[in-house]
């Protein structure tokens, strides 16, 4: 294959030259490999339309209109409510679901987006023919989702761009879809958040097998190192360089450039967001200041020397905040500008001059490269200047809090800060710092406050937030080894699930809860998943012995890990795992295979995510994703703000019908998993569901009775009663828990409970089989 | 803080909002007029209140007194057990919303579809979107707020209450003897 | 370069087979083009914002915000109002340019889409080599824009692959630039609105080369043919086939199954929207019903005898509506799949026998050349049981209305139809059916009349619509002779300007004005353009002696001539033209040298776009790539709801400077042209806004003369007095208009006028010159 | 139909909406109050009217009353003309908008920054969001929306009126005397 880029490049052609070299190498993979291809490599957005639509049957959206208007066309704005139709036709409905479209192609169009930007730039440092490493030799399968939608297996760097090629285009006809007079049926769009969703977990996996592999991360390990997090982690003596966001090549510049100029350990280099996880994947010296909800507090404290922003969850008002605390800005990142002059062309020297004297509060630099060296010299050279922000007199602040309630009326917490302001007004300032653990950071209750107060900064002022956690940075892809050890358990329910908990901060309870739930699972011997902001979150909760998660549990995925895959575009590896049971453990074919993978993953692999404070549209899909692979979702209460959610009926009996694959009938497995997507009101509730979903129609009796000891526990914990709903999950007597057979078997026949076989269970027809 | 702009001012994007109940008389009406009434009792009965006395309090003894069933949500099944209420369903809000939003489901006792539902103490937003979802989805069904917060997006809402108001609103409708608990 | 595909055809690798093919071929074009590569080739989304940031200094955003709210992700809804920021730290600026950049993502995404599909397709009929030839003889420079964007010069349909691949990757990069937390800036989002807008006239130029080239449409022809436009032209007692749409291959599909079987004739096909314009350019026997806002009137006449809907401006209840009046619907575009069964790959003799015996409604089917077979043969069978809809007892139905008012408070165009009703209800119905001509078509006002009176379908059944209207079908391109002619009057300004009116049908004032507009601008011997729905618009007008503009004036691209280039995307051929002008007059090199050639049309060429209907995404991303190139758009009230302006400030003089190239020094030109876009409020004040518009820093004197003339006169009917701003665009007295000397110079005096020089403007460094 | 909901019923989204001026003494103190006024006059008062009389006939009437300068859009000019008012400027309303966003602009006089506008007979669209630009752009001006269609985002807001109503009120405020035209 090699020969083909020589060829091409040697032609004349109309193309500009340095495109006509990604191209022509990008295309190709090299080596062979005769899997053959399934029905469906790199699917339409209609190809896999009929078992979206199996499973939407089941998961019925349920709408939920943040506003009856539609205003996206000048014919607008149209009111839908009452069933009136909009001027171009379409229902509330359906208006509900393109908006739920619109969301995920943001969110699938900005992993799309960063992926592509990380392949370009890695293909420039490391060359386009730089394998692909996930794992070493612990991972021969090195990209399941890529192998399973795009039919592809890529080798090289330059493989990938096939890959995204093919996504970018996807994202354009999805997107094409949410104009004005295209789609009509709201179930249509529901298939095409799925297809959304899907696209979604190829771009992830291609970001970060292609970080992994080219900046040395850890490759699927287990072990991979324990780094700190928190404030209280950083030596403030030395100059401190912070990086927001979720791209990581600015951050890498900076670590390598300390590494080649014999400066590690003189800077500090301390990390927000996904950006903060990656960096200490490359290097286990870099902080983790901590997730989304830390940006305002941490560049208040005036701390960092300098800040340096990428892409994505980054505050519009970093940069005011920052040039108000006296810190310059370098924005690295096409998509966030922030209006500042473009000076990547000028030298180094005239940029560091420039951020280190004052004579410019910031500025755009696109080369990570030139980020790197400028970051570090204009930190180091900052240092001295820096600006110690005066300590606030809390109590006089606070004393001026008429009690308006105008900030609690803001904050999407519905923190009681009135009375915590008033307290502070009267001396009793702890209960103001204490709140700041459940605060997501917003900043809204300060816009709001008529006595100017600013609510945020008290709490942080009130709380002294010196604490250092140990977490596991992340480890990349699941080993296929752990898989074939763990494949068998959770196939047959043995392990009672694999739970993760992914995405963002937008907590009802601060990352306290996230923490809970972790330890919580992994004690009751799930697997345990962790990446992004709730990876972060999970490490801030000691048990009685002082141990994090991190500490007290195993990275391995296996029961009672407790796994960190990594940064938001690590999803990809939890998503990838459940696919790797079905190709490891039960040798089913990936290649371009889809539905039937998805249809394995569905009946047979218990697992569920958990995006407790999911906020963005790239978590919506992430979320599609995982629901088109038969995965539910459970979020916080927030989550109802995505518009819909797809919830089963239970008591249909009708909807719970699966054909068994031995005997081709259509028989009742109960409605296992219940919903596919849905908000927890509270995080007791929220492990109720966790356990309850995780049951599948293909559990052992052993694994079942394992599974609802579960269920019962939890269930009896929030709603202090044994589950109504018990005889729905019972097959047979053997699915009963040992111990509770005698109390429970009078329950079950209360309801007209009689034995129903265990299938082999599949939604789809026969002929959609390989 | 006005009595009937969304208790977040910022949760707003309905054409129809609802009628506020600002005297105990038109919610005893709403309650007199239910042949199928439920109502949902969510988590945050436990942390609203005053004086030692917390919203579920009146809430049970209003059920009781109104002999309607009761949905507990979150985990306020418990609370309501101590006080006497032994709630007809636990179920997650959103779970149960979908099933009212089905003009076919016989209900949480499986007597018939409600014709009334009394909605109290979810968090706002998600209260906010449950109401949306049932405006929307449910048109046959009465939706009426209980929560201290005004919802637009209920076929009937009492208004922005403090603590105080709230409970006298609550005990006058439901005719609760107004002895401190 | 024919050796390749074999090439790679050859090599076991791991990609799929089709995706293989289009890949190894698709990336090169095949001759020589050594023109030097300029310096932005496929820019990137910060390449040209050096040039955005110049433009956007002139014409500021003005901020019209639809909502105070923010409804993006969950922190939502966050209140922007008041200058506060929401939860992400957004401000309302920069989440309204936030909401323009989505509009114009979606637009462009549709473009794209758009532009995919039909390549894709054409390339499996015709082959990936088939030549692309928009012009024949006529047309040397076959894609000024994607010349001028790309640097590149495709020659087969292979080639535009990867023209479009360029256009995917940058929808996504932008797309992603709109998710929470990404840009801060709002002139850095709108900088990312005008990178769509051009990247939009990219995939309008593939789109409307790649059909013209393969489906033989008229190519770049001043006398392509005149067909028929309105109700009246269908013979009704033939089959009906209907397509409402965009995407023409099934259409086409259509009409070349009826010639193969020698059923010319016996079949009417009829279209709304640019399918319809795009099926009379494949055969004029084809009939355009009319613009988007017929769809309801026509499916509600029955007329139809089946319904193929294609993609975009396609009603959401179409399918409803169809049902009801007994017309059975197929579907054809994964855009749109209406809840529709997919019977792509069933026999068609059974997707005949469903459709034609009622036995459904409708189907899903994805394969063009199936839907045209399928079409003709359903609609033959179905024609004898077409149902006539009874008529209606118009007095009696409107007698119910008791006046409440409910449907004027619902009508975009606010017309007065209470009293219209009114009126009917007492027998008077002339006045309701007159209102059909300035409706929209909406169905806003059945959907809230609480009398359940469908007043549209009154105001339809009111009003007798058989008039036949001549239309010229979309010629395509421009020759490169008729641009050698007339560039030089226009970069003079000896040609009063060019003014193109394109987009969609949300008139405030029906068609009618769009139509009096172009006849107006004609006679003033402007090189007039129309293109979708305002080209069928301009049709429905007749002057005295009963001729439409297009059987009046020529069909050239010169002074005096009404050009219809055809559909939506042909609108690139207008763009294309400016940029041609650059080329072929200027002899500007285009490749990959956007900022000059911007410059150069922006200070030069005097076109205006109105797009006075304007209405959907598509529009908006149209009208930004006009922007990019500097050229003012003028829309119609409704086009407010855009949610900003950009608009210049002619009182203040430092915002309109610019570099003498031959002097190097900052002169003042006046604020020519004054605005980017600006909504307008009557049709007499965009007709002097577009006068105005059309001046340009270069213009002769005696260009600004004749420009001057236009503009005092059409100022004058508006406004009925002189304007007072003629001191800003006389330079030298031999600017006036000679008969108005006398009365103007006292005028300018007045003002404190002094002559000052015409320079050869830019507002670009010098370094940007290539 | 409500007084004081927006006349389009969709075109909702503000979290602060216009005081109703329901009577001619409140619009009356505006006008008084007002030190650098301008009422901005578009074409749609043409065609609102009753009894033979239109918007801009009372309009007219009211500027020269009270002596404020007029901003003509649309082709509201030379309908001005004939009624004895000849505008301060022609403009069409977006450019003016965007100019009185500027708190340095000097009006349409040279005078100096306007304090208060007046608006009337603009499309509704366009009214609307015109009025929401210059909330949002122009928070130094008040604005009073003089159509008889209940605008949001004005500072101040006539409610949605009837023909008859509207004529009193416009009458009444700017002190007309009652002959009929
Ligand atoms: S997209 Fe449809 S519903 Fe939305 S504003 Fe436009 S016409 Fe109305
Ligand atoms: S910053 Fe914290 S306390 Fe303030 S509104 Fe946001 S979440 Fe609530
Ligand atoms: S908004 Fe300000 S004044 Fe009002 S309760 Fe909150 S802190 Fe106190
Ligand atoms: S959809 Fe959102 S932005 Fe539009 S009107 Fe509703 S709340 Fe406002
Ligand atoms: S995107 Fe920003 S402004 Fe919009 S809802 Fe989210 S946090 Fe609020
Ligand atoms: S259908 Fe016509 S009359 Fe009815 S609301 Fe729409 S534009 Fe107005
Ligand atoms: S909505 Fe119906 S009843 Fe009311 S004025 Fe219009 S046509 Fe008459
Ligand atoms: S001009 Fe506008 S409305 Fe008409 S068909 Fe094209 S995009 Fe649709």
């Amino acid at each position: 294959m090699k020969g083909i880029d020589i060829h091409i490049g040697e032609i004349a052609s109309p193309l500009g030259r340095v495109r006509e070299l990604r191209v022509g190498i990008g295309r190709v993979g090299s080596g062979t490999w005769d899997e053959p291809v399934g029905p469906t490599p790199c699917p339409s957005p209609t190809a896999l339309r009929d078992w979206d639509r199996r499973l939407l049957a089941r998961y019925r959206p349920f709408y939920l209109p943040l506003c009856d208007l539609c205003c996206l066309c000048t014919y607008g704005k149209c009111d839908l409510s009452g069933g009136k139709r909009g001027a171009c036709g379409i229902t509330l409905a359906a208006q509900q679901s393109r908006v739920a479209l619109l969301a995920a192609c943001i969110g699938t169009a900005t992993h799309t987006s960063h992926a592509r930007e990380l392949v370009s730039h890695l293909i420039d440092r490391y060359g386009r023919q730089f394998p692909l490493d996930p794992g070493g030799l612990a991972v021969d399968l090195r990209m399941p989702i890529v192998e399973l939608v795009c039919g592809l297996r890529p080798e090289t760097l330059a493989d990938l761009e096939t890959v995204l090629e093919y996504c970018e285009g996807q994202v354009v006809h999805l997107l094409a879809a949410t104009h004005t007079g295209q789609e009509a049926d709201p179930i249509d769009f529901e298939s095409k958040v799925l297809h959304a969703g899907m696209i979604d977990h190829v771009a992830l996996e291609v970001a970060d097998v292609a970080q992994v592999s080219a900046l040395d991360f850890p490759k699927a390990d287990p072990e991979a190192p324990l780094v700190d997090l928190g404030i209280g982690a950083i030596d403030r003596e030395k100059p401190v360089v912070l990086v927001v966001g979720h791209n990581v090549p600015p951050a890498v510049a900076i670590l390598d450039y300390l590494a080649a100029h014999g400066l590690e350990g003189a800077v500090e280099v301390t990390g927000i967001c996904c950006t903060a996880i990656d960096m200490t994947r490359r290097s286990p010296s870099a902080k983790i200041v901590g997730p989304i909800s830390w940006q305002l507090r941490y560049i208040r404290s005036g701390i960092p020397d300098l800040l340096v922003v990428d892409e994505q969850c980054v505050r519009a008002d970093l940069f005011d905040e920052a040039r108000d605390a006296g810190i310059p800005v370098i924005a690295t990142s096409a998509k966030n500008c922030i209006g500042l002059p473009d000076r990547t062309k000028e030298p180094a020297d005239a940029l560091v001059e420039a951020l280190s004297t004052g004579a410019v509060n910031g500025m755009l630099v696109l080369d990570p490269e030139k980020v790197g060296e400028v970051a570090v010299r204009a930190a180091i050279r900052r240092r001295p200047l820096r600006r110690v922000p005066p300590s606030l007199d809390i109590e006089a602040i606070a004393s001026a809090c008429g009690g308006c309630g105008r900030c609690i009326r803001a904050c999407p917490t519905e923190a009681d800060l009135p009375g915590a302001v008033q307290a502070a007004g009267r001396g009793e300032i702890a209960a103001l710092g204490a709140m700041l653990a459940s605060c997501v950071g917003c900043g809204r209750c300060e816009e709001v406050c008529p006595q100017g107060i600013e609510v945020h900064r008290l709490m942080a002022a009130a709380c002294d937030d010196c604490e250092v956690y140990a977490v596991r940075t992340g480890r990349g892809a699941i080993q296929d080894v752990e898989i074939r050890e763990v494949g068998g358990p959770i196939v047959l329910g043995e392990i009672p699930g694999v739970v993760a908990f992914v995405g963002c901060a937008n907590y009802p309870d601060g990352g306290r809860e996230v923490a809970e739930m972790v330890t919580e699972f992994a004690k009751r011997r799930f697997v345990v998943c962790t990446s992004g902001c709730s990876a972060m979150a999970a490490a801030m909760h000691r048990d009685e012995e002082g141990l994090t998660p991190y500490e007290r549990f195993s990275g391995r995925f296996e029961a009672g890990g407790v796994v960190n895959v990594g940064s938001c575009v690590s999803n990809a590896h939890i998503s990838g795992a459940a696919v790797k049971i079905a190709s490891i453990f039960a040798k089913r074919r990936l290649r371009g295979n889809y539905a039937e993978v998805a249809d394995y993953v569905y009946n047979r692999v218990g697992a569920v995510g958990v995006a407790w404070g999911a906020m963005s549209q790239k978590a919506a899909a992430i979320a599609a994703g995982f629901w088109r692979l038969g995965i539910p979702v459970v979020v916080g209460p927030h989550g109802a703000k995505y518009r819909r959610m797809l919830l089963g009926r239970q008591d249909c009996d009708e909807d719970w019908m699966v054909r068994d694959r031995r005997t081709d009938e259509e028989v009742y497995v109960g409605p296992v998993p219940e919903h596919l997507f849905i908000a927890a009101e509270t995080k007791e509730e929220a492990m109720a569901l966790i356990a309850k979903l995780a049951m599948r129609p293909n559990d052992t009796s052993r694994g079942r009775s394992i599974k609802l000891s579960h269920y019962i526990d939890l269930y009896r914990r929030c709603y202090g009663r044994m589950p109504d709903d018990l005889h729905r999950f019972v097959r047979t007597k053997a699915d009963l828990p040992v111990i509770q057979k005698d109390e429970l078997l009078p329950l079950l026949e209360r309801n007209g409970w009689s034995e129903r076989p265990i299938p082999d269970p599949t939604l789809l027809p026969e002929e959609a089989y390989q | 803080m006005s009595r009937t702009e969304p208790w977040q001012p910022a949760m707003q994007g309905g054409t129809v909002t609802a009628p506020a109940l600002e005297k105990p008389g038109a919610l005893a009406a709403l309650v007199r007029r239910a042949r199928r009434p439920l109502l949902v009792v969510g988590h945050r009965t436990l942390v609203t209140g005053g004086d030692g006395e917390l919203a579920i309090d009146l809430l049970a003894r209003a059920a009781l007194k109104a002999g309607i069933p009761v949905a507990a949500t979150g985990d306020a099944g418990p609370a309501l057990a101590v006080r006497g209420v032994e709630p007809a369903i636990c179920i997650s809000a959103m779970n149960l919303a979908n099933r009212l939003a089905d003009p076919a489901w016989p209900g949480v006792d499986g007597q018939g579809p409600h014709d009334i539902v009394f909605v109290a103490g979810l968090s706002y937003a998600l209260e906010w979107t449950l109401l949306s979802g049932l405006r929307h989805g449910a048109p046959h069904l009465v939706t009426v707020s209980l929560s201290p917060a005004y919802e637009p997006h209920a076929s009937f809402s009492l208004p922005n209450l403090a603590w105080p108001a709230w409970r006298s609103l609550i005990a006058g409708a439901f005719g609760l003897e107004e002895a401190a608990p």
